[in-house]
């Protein structure tokens, strides 16, 4: 079985002193490795942003693609290859303002990836701009005034559209939020970790501190998991007036099968596995009859 | 008594069948041993507006509809007013005797007018529904066609819907049929089934689909856009027995990254598309080239800009096609230029796309996607399949690799190319930031330069691959004509009447665009003048691309960008003296 | 005051006959006349799609843009002429496919359009592939075995994102739809109203006579639309297991500010209504300072 | 003893203040009346790697950085590593006495070592935080350049942050200036303040979005994308004084569409972004040539495909700008070569964008976008600008026009303009689908080819507004270089190296690029041989394009693309004897 280390390279880590990517990181190798995976079994997908970076810093397949396209490209991925794990990592920024249309389209397939928001409420990479989590009021280099969008709820989004695992985590809970990542492995369909991220160099009203002091475990209110319209509240808890922000896995159904599973063509194992004409020569003179 | 050598036009309303007619008559024609090229023209919009659907046919090959037509089936008043004028002297006018319109038109002409019992006859015979059989019927009957070949058509139309359905059109057609060649036995023009091996009837978009199919092509994602809606819809409808993925996307951003998403997994997939989606997908395309992707792209072109005429053709999207997307990469443009070249680019630009590990675009227009030609089912020949991995690895061929590089630089800026996650060897990130050979992200301006290089290598690597124009006609000729892609068959139609008239016509079309086969251009074009370009756009996009290129300016430049597709009388007309 | 004349043209619309679209132009054109506005009060802004070809049809200024682009086209408008009324008009495959992000993006900044969904569940001008909002198993030209995404629930997702006028109408209900569209007008900020619409050319069992015993009046069921809780509830029952299609004002809250009430440069007016130059020329030297 | 002729470098990790010390140093140079040009050089990294930002000095203007530098600071000791080899004889290494370093790399080189105690300064006289005044004030100290001039920027600086501050690093600065004057008081390069007019330190995206600013733009949206992010931010951090809004966008793909929508509302709207967000607006752009919307971009390119290099220059999206978006259609294309000229092309920009109611693109890279220069505050006119609206018609105007058509047809492609909605008589709807002069939907095959003519004889006609390439140097030169936009001030400084070396050089840049002025291209080259073009690409796209267009031909081509700027020296280097 592999351990961390055979998930780890050489390759330092460009995040600041500080930053929750870290913890994230951390978490999904403790992950991969607790969901007993192998590396050539997982394939990580992420886009562009600070955290984005993570398949760089670590010994697995990785696909990095552009801005905001993370979830389409892990879609077609998985499509050709639904047999490997696929986790998709990615920032606010890209996951729900670039990429927003891709998230709900995820959410309506129940398509079979793991999605793993680094929401730090800001834009890192180009240095701080408000993201669409950020709180209203939000003091960034392109709202000097303070942010007048109202934040984007991407747990009750996806709620609302039939997400069948919705859960948050905190990036210096390394603790929690591995076994959040295993559990959303091993969940049949899409999975959606909204990860709280602390930004130190941007965002740092945010802190690790403040952050202590404003989560909560649902599981520690007696939270059931299967309750969609208790979790559709609890959702909207975040980012609330009382501050609370609620963590762990706020919403499972299992019962809703995976695009993957009802796509016929996939039946016969995945794409990738398959010879590049499934069927017998012969048959394909059918092909010829149709156009006579 | 010319005979298998007419046009039939069917005009009405969008919604009332034209097209599905027209199609089915070009197949009975087909069917007979006839050749036929069929050509839809119609508005955007799914009923009303003015629709019409002309079919040439002949007994040697077609490749364009000639502006004169023989015989017109009007589903509607106002197609005998817009019509009219192109009927030739002696040509037939058929329309539903319930159908009031304006005589006057035919005044002092020399057309046969049939105002025909349609309705009546399907609404005995059969159902009135069935209207357009009673019209396809007359149209053989007047003819003299073999009624047995536009029954075998709609039979094969209605296999599902049972013999109950198929029964009621046989027994409407006879009559129709019966009608006609009571009243007007004497028509010249006649069609005459011949002994012929097997044919088939066939558009771009069915033909590229199916060599994309034989090629093994397993994923596909898009988003709806006349005029390749077709190809993703085929793909859809052969999905689940060819075992493929057709993925319809939310958008064509999605679309294109879902495309290079799957062909990481090591899986042939193609996306198809228009000008305006094809602009949301030019970043994905920059990623492509980047990640050092195989993805094929199906590129129908329409006029624009935005919206423009979408169910309209023309051949102004060349420049896209060649320089869309930021950055500076390889890639490969064809452009073929009849129904089988479709086919075999199909086939071929798979291989070419996995080959250089680029993206490979295959450009179309709506005439050619849309229009039906006779072909011969020999040359859609799926038994002798060339399949080109390039430099794919197996499994145990990347195990075998103790130092494996996915991005090794090579002289011809190919690397041999392990499947991510296909071995325990093949772990390595795939990345659109700038890697180094392993995959790394690296800013280093060394590695930067060579990577630079290794990717615009691949072009010149590529050149071998590439086809000198297409020759039609003698290989020394008074003129010659210039074009490219599906324009090809206008302009061949075009040469050969300019040399039944004394002049002799050459025509040299460019499949093989880019990267642009300077040398051979230049060998199949030395001496030849004057050169004529025919393009259907307005700035003579591939005319400036062969003087840029290859140094070699034409004499004249015959453009049409009102989105109609060319006709031999429309080149003829605007030929300049010579 | 204008009526409905004023609002017309002779262009004839090009719609299939018996399709929804002419009813939602009808109810617009007199929602307009309604609600006392003149044709230059209003912008008509649209995207790609049978129904989004209504400003051609009808006396009115219109943007007729880009396929899934009408509510970014219509912000860039409204910020640029807050003044006027806009109203954007596009099909679902516009609005909740191409169009999605645009969607959410507008629900946060209640930015003042009223954005009117021709809804016929199918994509309609490119004949007949189905939509977002297409229902599980919808048999079409690119989904022969019938879709399997589970459907999009706009009124759901905009309620869970803080819309603050969520209303649903009916094509063939000019009366009420006429109705809400006058209300959306009236409403500070973004209104949502989904029109179910009819195709009859490629979503013929989602007919007029299938509707018409499907929809209820949540008026007629005592709703209150600004119960949040009660107006999810009735979201989640379309597309429901019991067919019920709640109609009506289903949200509103008039207490959220407008986005365009809280950007500080239209505080002063419009700014297509203001001099390229909106201070003294000699204070523009005090952008040559700062960069000294 | 050489006086204000020298390069600093500072250099350390991202987040050590590399580029606000650098900036500073820049800005309290120029306020001493030299001329500065000031680069930094950065990671796609926030905090850690290795940052630099050089600063070269001079009593006349300069428009490139050397290789070789006479101070060097180093806030770590990568950066001795990796820097110490640029020094020049008897130049300086300023470091901090705390931090280690490898003192082999100074072994048998003629370089001065201070090892200073900054970090003790600030914090005896201030704060840790304060180490980088204290660097700067030995900076100023080594080269006796007077102190004030530091600290007033600095002061500035802390504008808001109270006095208690200011004090401090006062108080820092010149603990630090003594104890260099103390130990050091022979450094022979220094630096003395001049009297001089007002000067400014810039950059490029400040001044075009001055620029933008003084046109009377009112609408910016865009999302956030290296290195044009500092367009967008300025724009934001003015909108409420000045009467603007700038919107930032969920993506590229509704910034454009934003724009777009403002300027159908008659107000001068832009957007910024870098080659993959353009990518993203394309299809926009299509649009708004179809709706002849005037909309302003200006794109600031960096290494591609795909993600590339983003915090790297280059300029390999020349073909992208010319090209992309579906359709045919009229744009201009600027690309200014300085930094008034990027302050007066945001003014420009927005002129010819209504003049021709089309797309104008303005071309930055992300070395001029990002580097400081020192401009002379008069060659930023704010009082005798030129606003030019084209046809704009006021409402007045619209009203007294009885059949006002949106876009009747004109010799000049350029219709009046009436905003939508403006007046009672301006009520039109405005469509990318074809149109005709009224602006309804047509399909009409005959409307729909003059509506190409006419978009696209914008283009000649803008002809006339378009100047022939900026020339530095002797008309009569034994060696001629050619560039384009931002690459002319490296291009300059070596047309002058190379003078001095007895081959005397001139250069023609480009900045007005598309359409493209052939005749005055050919004027200006007549005769001109060599022809050397200097180009940060790979594929040589300008000297393609002056072939292409002008059928000039240039004999030698000097590329650089591995993200890196152009220097002088590196294009000297790369010059093959003439
Ligand atoms: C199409 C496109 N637009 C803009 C950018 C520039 N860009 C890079 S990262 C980023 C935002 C990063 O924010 P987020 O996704 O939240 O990630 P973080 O850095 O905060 O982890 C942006 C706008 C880009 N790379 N591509
Ligand atoms: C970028 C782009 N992609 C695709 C198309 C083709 N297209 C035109 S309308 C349409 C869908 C129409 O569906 P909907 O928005 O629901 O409107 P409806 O016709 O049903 O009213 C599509 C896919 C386009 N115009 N632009
Ligand atoms: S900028 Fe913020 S998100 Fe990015 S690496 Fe630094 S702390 Fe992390
Ligand atoms: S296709 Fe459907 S939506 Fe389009 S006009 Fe016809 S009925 Fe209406
Ligand atoms: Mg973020
Ligand atoms: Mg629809």
């Amino acid at each position: 079985m592999a351990t961390v280390k055979d998930f780890s390279n050489n390759v330092r880590p460009t995040w600041c002193p500080g930053c929750g990517d870290y913890g994230i990181w951390n978490a999904l190798k403790r992950a991969l490795v607790d969901a007993g995976l192998e590396p050539e079994q997982v394939m990580v997908v992420t886009g562009i942003g600070c955290g984005s970076k993570t398949p760089d810093y670590m010994h697995v397949p990785g696909l990095n693609g552009l801005h905001g396209r993370t979830l389409a490209l892990a879609t077609g991925y998985k499509l050709a290859n639904h047999t490997m794990q696929v986790v998709a990592i990615h920032g606010d920024g890209d996951g729900y303002s670039m990429g927003a249309n891709h998230f709900i389209q995820a959410i309506r397939r129940n398509i079979g990836i793991l999605d793993i928001v680094q929401n730090n409420h800001v834009y890192g990479l180009t240095k701080g701009q408000y993201s669409p989590t950020s709180r209203s009021g939000f003091v960034s280099k392109t709202s000097p005034d303070g942010a007048i969008e109202r934040p984007m709820n991407p747990l009750a989004l996806a709620i609302s559209q039939g997400a069948t695992f919705v859960a948050r985590g905190f990036a210096l809970d390394i603790a929690q939020l591995s076994k959040l990542i295993v559990a959303g492995l091993n969940h049949r369909g899409y999975a959606l970790i909204d990860v709280m991220q602390v930004c130190v160099s941007f965002n740092r009203s945010m802190s690790y501190e403040w952050y202590r002091e404003h989560v909560y475990q649902v599981a520690d209110a007696n939270h059931a998991p299967a309750d969609r319209d208790a979790a559709l509240q609890i959702a909207f808890q975040y980012p609330g007036a009382d501050g609370k922000i609620p963590l762990g896995i706020i919403y499972q159904d299992e019962s809703v099968p995976s695009y993957e599973e009802r796509v016929p063509a996939l039946q016969a194992g995945a794409l990738a596995a398959q010879p590049l004409h499934s069927r017998p020569a012969a048959d394909y003179h059918q092909l010829i009859e149709e156009l006579y | 008594m010319p005979i298998n050598d007419m046009s039939f036009r069917i005009g009405g309303e969008a919604g009332q069948g034209v097209e599905s007619s027209g199609t089915g008559f070009a197949k009975a024609l087909t069917r007979a041993g006839l050749y036929t090229m069929a050509v839809p023209d119609y508005y955007s919009r799914i009923r009303g507006g003015h629709n019409f659907f002309t079919i040439r046919v002949s007994e040697k090959p077609v490749y364009a509809v000639q502006d004169g037509i023989q015989v017109l089936i009007a589903l509607n008043a106002e197609t005998v007013a817009r019509h009219i004028e192109h009927l030739v002297p002696g040509g037939a006018v058929i329309i539903d005797k319930g159908i009031a319109f304006d005589m006057s038109l035919l005044a002092g002409r020399d057309i046969r007018l049939l105002q025909a019992p349609l309705a009546e006859i399907a609404r005995a015979e059969g159902d009135e529904v069935m209207v357009n059989t009673a019209g396809l019927a007359v149209m053989a009957g007047l003819t003299e066609f073999d009624l047995e070949y536009v029954i075998g058509v709609i039979a094969d139309g209605f296999g599902k819907k049972g013999t109950g359905i198929i029964e009621a059109n046989h027994r409407v057609a006879a009559a129709a049929h019966a009608w006609v060649r009571e009243h007007h036995p004497d028509f010249p023009w006649r069609i005459q089934a011949q002994a012929a091996p097997k044919r088939l009837t066939v558009n771009a978009n069915q033909a590229f689909a199916l060599g994309a199919l034989m090629a093994g092509c397993k994923f596909v994602a898009g988003y709806p856009m006349t005029p390749t809606t077709p190809v993703l819809e085929y793909m859809a409808q052969h999905a689940d027995v060819w075992g493929l993925v057709m993925k319809q996307a939310e958008s064509e951003v999605a679309a294109i990254n879902m495309v290079v998403g799957a062909a990481n997994a090591g899986v042939r997939a193609m996306t198809a598309t228009s000008g305006g989606g094809f602009d949301l997908m030019t970043e994905g395309l920059s990623l492509a080239a980047m990640m050092e992707s195989p993805v094929v792209v199906f590129l129908g072109q329409r006029p624009g800009p935005a919206t423009g005429l979408p169910t309209r053709s023309n051949q102004a999207d060349l420049n896209l096609a060649l320089y869309a997307g930021h950055g500076e990469f390889s890639r490969i443009v064809l452009s073929p230029h009849t129904i089988p070249e479709f086919y075999s680019c199909g086939i071929r630009a798979f291989n070419l796309a996995e080959k250089y590990q680029c993206p490979v675009l295959v450009l179309s227009d709506h005439l050619i996607s849309s229009s039906y030609q006779t072909v011969e089912a020999a040359d859609i020949d799926l038994d002798n399949l060339t399949i080109d991995r390039g430099k794919l690895l197996s499994p145990a061929q990347v195990d075998a690799m103790p130092n494996y590089k996915r991005f090794a630089l090579t002289d011809d800026g190919v690397s041999p190319r392990a499947i991510p996650a296909s071995s325990r060897n093949a772990v390595f990130l795939t990345t659109g930031d700038e890697h180094d050979e392993e995959g790394h992200i690296t800013e280093d301006p060394i590695i930067a330069s060579r990577m630079t290089e290794k990717r615009l290598a691949k072009m010149k690597a590529a050149l071998v691959d590439m086809r000198p124009p297409f020759r039609f006609g003698p290989e020394q000729a008074d003129l010659t004509f210039i074009c490219w892609g599906a324009t090809y068959g206008p302009v061949v139609e075009a040469a050969k009447e300019l040399s039944k008239q004394g002049t002799s016509a050459n025509v040299l079309c460019f499949v093989d665009i880019w990267p642009f086969p300077v040398a051979l251009a230049q060998a199949a074009l030395s001496g030849a003048r004057p050169l004529v370009s025919v393009e259907a756009n307005a700035r003579g996009q591939f005319a400036h691309l062969l003087q840029a290129e290859a140094g070699i300016k034409v004499q004249q430049q015959i453009l049409r960008y009102d989105g109609r597709g060319f006709t031999p009388d429309y080149i003829l007309a605007h030929l300049e003296a010579v």
